[in-house]
């Protein structure tokens, strides 16, 4: 037992004291004994805090199944949860299952794709297809799950989410002469006819990079697999005799093994020319020429085409907001996901227990997302792997007398660790799951009345130390 | 002033591929190291060999071999070949260039002059009685005989081996 | 003893055949016996010849290297671009086996063949590598105190270094342990490492970029240039009368081979490495060893 | 004065505990943990300590309602002031609200030489002056505005239509750069020393003015000037409510009005109902707008219910559920517009109708009155 | 010849300000905490009150520290992208506004305040912050607040008990 280690403060006088004031000897044993005046008058209104325990469900539902989600899944399975994955469309697969080839494995993306979910079924995962998500509810280790399956309700209870859903590819709409030519067509058009063997009586083909990405409208950022799929598509075409120019706005090739690939593209003499704005497509009926400006020798570069390939940005499912309000997972100023933090939870969200991988959270190519899909799979693990969770007492709490319900407290909380609940008619407070509180007391810097406050630094605490040094 | 109009020239790519070297000019990604190293470039503005480059991977013949190509300027330093992250290897690809300028024959006049001796004595310094009276004086032996032969020989067109010599001629 | 074929080329033994003397008068004092063998042309030049016809360029070259081949005996280059020319040829060769076929097609109509055996090495990198340092210490007999050489180190000796092998192009070092071991000062300047401008084909630029490494070395207070190059040479010594001329400068630096400041230091007069025959006099520096 | 003088002086002892103030308590009625009665019970028999440590002292509204119905004529609100002064001895202190800011803020403001940048708001086509005989006393509009930005309130438009009256009616008004806080709050929260530093600032900046009359558009200021600062303090100046100056040009014709459409009704502030008797000059101000109609809440005049918070201090569900109670009183009116007096009903009727869960039955605009007149005066 | 102008202002040279930090646990906490094991250098005026997150710091917060007595307040939250609670350090500096405004209409030189992001690796900066800040507060001089006598929790405790 012992003394409860919330009754507890460090005047820090070795760190933010002696070490830091070594030549000022007298001034620094006076603000010594200033900081050790505060941590006393902070410790005499501390009370001592408990850490609480909740019991854990060891199910695991996946959000997607496209090769992230089926990846993870896997990799559950493998350490024995039990995994369900849903499905939006009528089977899994995603974006990939209708790729001509991967990167660098330079297999079908169908072949990739019916191996992982034939491995998946084979450890007895579920895949719920036509699957919609209606309702979540619970908090980490204890997630309510509804479905609809084709008109009919589905529940069950879950210890984890991972939300595996991707992205959509960016819609050129009439720009690039989209729609206007028939030989402009997107990457994933291209894709679909190398697999169906119908590229004929071409003898130039020009991709165009960055469509939908980079600030060019879609998605505000690099969709990080468009420069590698393009200089394998373009190996493809090249080593047909087709010559290739791929009009970039820098070359982005960052996966594993892409560096040599764009360098054997370069060796196979694909042309790679910087591009800014919009490339001018000219022709009759169908684009023939593609014209854009030099930056490095005062002219107007023109390439004869007979096909044009836009490599269209990813942007975010369309789903993604209300995904976002379903799972209270904040998005980004991208509108993608985002992940509690860049470097100490990144694949994390803001609500404990529901992770993200693949390009729901941010575009990536498939070497990546699956990487952050068997990470996501050990998070989740290592999660589930124990009977109970712990809760941090570092929690907000509510004294409802003073609480007007008014939900500033719930609408600056990041973890949606706070709900306005109708008390009797009319009235409202608010209430803190203490499952979901962070700890962080924006809430209490919000409330206007002072009801909300944060245990262990209590406005009454922090306002003693203040009186303590200039008392 | 309308810009200029340049149509990407593939074919030309193809023939300066086939010169020795010339293939390396498609690993260039224009980043500049070698501008920032070459000596010529720090004198003068007319000869950067990122804008060779970059004439090159358009497959600007005109630009690049017709008559007052600034390729000619390069010093043969080698400081771009020592830099390049990709092995573009500039100065042989501008070598190739200047191959393909001695086919088309608009090299510089003096460029026959520098080099045609050795082809015809085997020596790029033409020999003459004032260099064995002047070894002599120094006390060093003679000179020894060139194989001329055998220098002839070799040097001999092979249209069959070398399909990028003089039969571009007649193309427009 | 070790045998060593001297590559002459064509620099040394037709235009400068004092640095041919250095040489021959100071390399067997190392212990190397020079053998002179027959059937060398030039090897041929890097710069001109090569931009008429690499193909070309690269058979002349590898007769050259075959011809040294069939004497099981390896070869020094005292010039370089003659070891330009050989090593580069020599790399080419051995990267592409379809360039090496093609070029022993040629060879094969004079009954040579070239099979990538032959070593071939700068003198300068034969003293380092093969003999050491030391033994260029110990065959000095008056060491050359207080002489302050600026090294002009040149392209083709150590640029491309992927082929070359010699030094960090960057930052090389080898002459300078060279100067060094003679009992020189090697001093660092400016444009130590600038192009000479030689291969460059137009009327200004080379001597413009001459007279940066001349106003570099004369800031560094050198006594003399130190060079390696026989191209360089004719760059600096017939040089400085150019830009006296033309740009009314004098510079006064004497420009001296490497060779030759070991032939000094080994205790040989000026006339005996043929010194004398510079335009540029190198008095001051022999007035400062005596 | 101790509490015992208190009890004295409010006539404490007289309680026979009908209960009567406890019943018309706005806050009892939410609060049923709250009764006066119980206070005035515990304040006659209990020792001192046991008092003084009871959070519910801070909780009543001082709306000064229950004096208004006490058959004992008991002075409930000035035993609460008395007893909050004594508590706050001993380190007592209400629930303040936002953190303490608005209490730090007046605190702050006893220092008599800040460089306060209080009057950036006055635009050019406001006429005030340095010196003169009157003063506009503007309050705490300026930082409300900030302290308030949450919550999109805009009182100072209050102040810029007091200054425009007063032009109107030929005033140049005085408005004090290094004007404070008058001290109410502080007063009501029961601290009475920084209350007295601000008191003897504000009176000193008067006097070097020279001003001999002041004016008010804030209930809270006018009372603590026309009640408490003469209570402590020798002030000889006349002050005044805009209300009050604003029927007397009514009534003598020199002030005339727009037409306004609309149905409104009208919050009377407790400090300026109840504490100072100013019910009628509002009103007058109120219909003599043309093709205004005015109606009144069943609970008006001296039987207005508060809205809900005072000295920023104690806001709580009670406080809430008080002010969704009054305004769906005003609602009920059918009025479309509710004008108010004093600058925190405002603050306070906007904060509880901001709540998206307070529903539509009680969203009204607000405005108020001086805002309203201001707005409507016919250019001569 | 150009004479320097006299001032009237009095020299703060002797003057010893105190100066109020808010570091929020995660960043400015521990970086406070890696200066000193770096021994970097800063003058003794800080004084580090830690809470949890910027974003829990009011305008009350540092109000009362003026109200007390402080010449400066310093609150020092995560850069915005690696705040350990996502927008955290963005409500700090949006309520920091707000703070800044009343400050200077009341009177405080806004000067006197400042809002800075130091993570959790940057030690250099907090001691560069912290010194920077204490010479701009000391060149501001004392604060313009007379300390205001208000409640005392050690008198309370010691009168009542």
């Amino acid at each position: 037992m012992g003394l409860n280690p919330y009754l507890f403060d460090i005047a820090n006088i070795r760190n933010q004291c002696s070490w830091v004031h070594q030549k000022e000897p007298e001034k620094a044993t006076e603000k010594a004994k200033e900081l050790v005046k505060m941590s006393v008058a902070r410790v005499r209104e501390l009370t001592p805090l408990f850490m609480k325990e909740i019991p854990v469900n060891r199910d695991v539902v996946i959000m997607g199944g496209g090769i992230t989600g089926l990846r993870c899944g896997i990799d559950l399975l493998m350490r024995g949860f039990k995994v369900r994955i849903i499905e939006k469309n009528d089977a899994a697969g995603g974006l990939v299952h209708d790729l001509s080839s991967i990167y660098p494995s330079f297999r079908p993306g169908k072949e990739v794709i019916d191996e992982l979910v034939e491995e998946f079924t084979k450890r007895n995962g579920e895949i719920i297809t036509s699957a919609e998500l209606v309702d979540v509810t619970g908090y980490v280790g204890n997630f309510e799950v509804k479905l609809n399956v084709k008109g009919s309700e589905r529940e069950f209870l879950v210890g984890a989410i991972v939300l595996a859903t991707g992205s959509q590819l960016y819609n050129p709409g009439e720009r690039f002469g989209y729609g206007r030519f028939p030989n402009v067509i997107t990457n994933m058009e291209l894709e679909k006819r190398i697999r169906a063997n119908d590229i004929k009586d071409v003898q130039s083909v020009v991709f165009v990079q960055c469509v939908g990405s980079r600030g060019d409208d879609g998605n505000p950022g690099c969709s990080r697999y468009c420069c590698q799929a393009a200089i394998k598509e373009a190996i493809h075409l090249r080593e047909q005799g087709i010559d290739v120019t791929i009009l970039n706005r820098g070359v982005r090739v960052y996966s594993k093994g892409a560096e040599r690939m764009y360098r054997k593209a370069r060796e196979l003499g694909v042309l790679f020319l910087p591009y800014e704005g919009e490339p001018e497509i000219t022709g009759t009926g169908r684009a023939e020429q593609i014209t854009v400006p030099s930056a490095d020798l005062d002219a107007e570069i023109s390439i004869p085409v007979d096909l044009i390939i836009l490599s269209v940005g990813m942007v975010p499912a369309e789903d993604s907001l209300r995904l976002s309000e379903l799972f209270k997972v904040p998005r980004g100023p991208d509108k993608f996901f985002l992940e509690r933090h860049s470097k100490f939870g990144p694949v994390e969200t803001t609500v404990e227990g529901v992770f993200l991988c693949g390009c729901c959270q941010f575009p990536q190519d498939i070497g990546d997302s699956i990487s952050q899909a068997s990470a996501v799979a050990s998070k989740v693990a290592a999660l589930l792997s124990r009977d109970k969770i712990t809760l941090a007492p570092i929690t907000s709490a509510v004294d409802e007398v003073y609480c007007r319900g008014c939900g500033r407290c719930a609408e600056v909380c990041e973890f949606h660790a706070i709900e306005i609940i109708e008390k009797e008619k009319g009235i409202y407070v608010a209430q803190v799951n203490e499952a979901l509180c962070k700890g962080c007391g924006t809430c209490v810097a919000a409330c206007p009345t002072g009801a909300i406050d944060l245990k262990h630094f209590m406005s009454e605490q922090i306002k003693a130390q203040l009186e303590a040094l200039f008392g | 002033m309308p810009k200029e109009k340049v149509v990407v020239d593939f074919r030309f790519r193809e023939k300066l591929n086939k010169i020795t070297g010339g293939k390396h000019h498609n690993y260039c990604y224009q980043c500049s190291a070698c501008v920032a190293v070459c000596p010529a470039a720090r004198f003068t503005d007319e000869f950067n060999p990122r804008i060779i480059l970059l004439k090159a991977l358009l497959g600007m013949e005109e630009a690049l071999i017709g008559e007052d190509s600034p390729i000619w300027l390069c010093t043969n330093c080698y400081s771009c070949y020592e830099r390049c992250p990709q092995d573009v290897r500039p100065i042989e690809v501008i070598i190739a260039l200047k191959n393909l300028a001695v086919e088309r024959e608009t090299a510089p006049a003096n460029l026959a002059k520098l080099s045609e001796n050795i082809a015809e004595t085997g020596m790029s310094v033409t020999v003459s009685s004032a260099v064995n009276r002047r070894r002599q004086e120094l006390g060093l032996p003679p000179l020894k005989t060139i194989p001329l032969e055998e220098l002839k020989k070799i040097l001999e067109e092979d249209e069959a081996e070398e399909p990028s010599s003089k039969k571009r001629k007649g193309e427009p | 003893m070790m045998r060593l074929i001297p590559f002459w080329g064509c620099m040394m033994p037709l235009k400068y055949p004092q640095m041919e003397l250095a040489i021959r008068k100071t390399l067997p004092n190392l212990g190397i016996e020079l053998v002179d063998v027959d059937g060398f042309t030039c090897c041929p030049d890097p710069i001109y010849f090569k931009a008429r016809n690499k193909i070309k360029w690269l058979t002349v070259a590898a007769r050259n290297l075959a011809v040294a081949e069939e004497t099981g005996i390896d070869i020094i280059t005292m010039c370089s671009g003659c070891i330009s020319t050989l090593k580069e040829a020599q790399y080419l060769l051995a990267e592409d086996p379809d360039l090496m076929a093609q070029i022993n097609r040629r060879l094969k109509r004079i009954n040579r063949e070239y099979k990538g055996k032959v070593k071939v090495k700068h003198a300068v990198v034969m003293m380092r590598d093969d003999l050491g340092i030391e033994a260029i210490e110990k065959s000095v007999k008056r060491p050359l105190e207080d002489i302050k050489v600026a090294i002009h180190y040149g392209c083709h000796l150590l640029k491309p270094s992927q082929i070359m092998r010699v030094d960090d192009a960057d930052y090389p070092s080898i002459l300078d342990d060279f100067v060094t071991a003679i009992g020189a000062i090697p001093l660092d300047h400016d444009e130590k490492l600038l192009c000479c401008g030689k291969g460059c084909m137009d009327d200004e630029l080379p001597l413009e970029m001459t007279e940066s490494i001349f106003a570099s070395i004369e800031a560094s207070g050198a006594d003399c240039m130190g060079l390696i190059c026989p191209t360089c040479f004719s760059s600096f010594d017939m040089g400085q009368i150019m830009i006296a001329r033309q740009k009314g400068k004098t510079y006064n630096i004497p420009v001296i081979y490497i060779f030759q400041l070991l032939g000094l230091a080994q205790g040989l007069s000026a006339e005996d490495i043929g010194l004398h025959t510079h335009r540029v006099k190198a008095d001051k520096v022999l007035e400062k060893i005596v | 004065m101790n509490i015992k003088e208190a009890i004295k002086k409010s006539r404490a002892y007289l309680c026979m505990e009908c209960g009567k103030c406890t019943g018309i308590c706005p806050v009892s009625r939410f609060n049923h943990g709250f009764s006066p009665r119980v206070l005035v019970n515990k304040t006659i028999r209990s020792g001192n300590l046991d008092l003084l440590k009871d959070k519910n002292i801070w909780t009543c509204l001082t709306c000064k309602l229950c004096d208004e119905r006490c058959p004992a004529g008991i002075e409930y609100i000035d035993l609460t002031l008395a007893t909050r002064l004594e508590a706050q001895k001993i380190g007592e202190e209400a629930m303040c609200s936002h953190g303490g800011a608005a209490q730090s803020l007046m605190r702050i403001m006893t220092t008599p030489n800040l460089e306060q940048k209080r009057t950036d708001w006055l635009d050019k086509d406001l006429k005030v002056t340095q010196s003169g005989e009157v003063v506009y006393f503007v309050g705490c509009l300026p930082y409300f505005d900030v302290l308030f930005s949450d919550i999109e309130v805009n009182t100072l438009k209050a102040a810029k239509a007091s200054i425009k009256i007063l032009n109107k009616l030929g005033m140049t008004p005085v408005v004090l750069p290094q004007e404070r806080c008058c001290g109410h709050d502080l007063l009501w929260g029961g601290d009475f020393e920084n209350f007295k530093r601000l008191a003897e600032h504000n009176i000193s900046e008067i006097k070097k003015a020279g001003a001999k009359k002041i004016i008010f558009s804030c209930p809270e200021g006018y009372r603590t000037f026309k009640i408490d600062y003469p209570k402590y303090f020798t002030c000889d100046f006349q002050v005044q409510h805009i209300t009050e100056l604003l029927s007397e040009a009514i009534s003598n014709g020199s002030l005339k009005f727009k037409n306004f459409d609309k149905v409104v009704t009208f919050q009377d502030a407790c400090r300026l109902g109840r504490h100072l008797g100013i019910y009628d000059e509002p009103r007058t101000a109120i219909t003599s707008i043309p093709e205004l109609k005015f109606t009144e809440m069943t609970r008006n005049r001296n039987r207005a219910i508060c809205c809900g918070v005072s000295a920023w201090m104690n806001c709580s569900t009670y406080s809430k559920s008080i002010q969704l109670a009054r305004l769906r009183e005003a609602k009920e009116t059918e009025a479309e517009l509710l004008l108010v007096s004093c600058p925190k009903c405002e603050i306070h009727f906007n904060c509880a109708m901001k709540d998206e869960r307070a529903g539509k039955d009680v969203q009204i605009e607000t405005m108020q009155l001086v805002t309203l007149v201001a707005e409507l005066i016919e250019e001569s | 010849m150009v004479r320097s102008k006299k001032t009237t202002k009095p020299s703060h040279k002797n003057f010893e300000p105190k100066i109020v930090a808010f570091c929020c646990n995660w960043c400015s906490y521990p970086a406070a905490d890696g200066a000193g094991v770096s021994r970097l250098q800063y003058p003794t005026n800080i004084r580090i009150v830690r809470v949890m997150c910027g974003g829990r710091v009011t305008p009350g917060f540092v109000l009362k520290a003026f109200e007390l007595g402080a010449d400066g307040v310093l609150v020092a939250t995560c850069h915005f992208e690696d705040c350990h609670y996502m927008f955290g350090a963005r409500r700090a500096a949006d309520v920091h506004k707000i703070t800044e405004k009343l400050a200077e209409m009341i009177g405080i030189e806004k000067e006197r305040l400042k809002l800075d992001w130091i993570s959790s690796a940057e030690a250099t900066k907090f001691a560069k912050v912290a010194t920077e800040f204490t010479e701009m507060v000391r060149k501001l001089g004392p604060s313009p607040i007379k300390k205001v006598a208000t409640n005392n929790r050690n008198k309370i405790r010691e009168g009542i008990e």
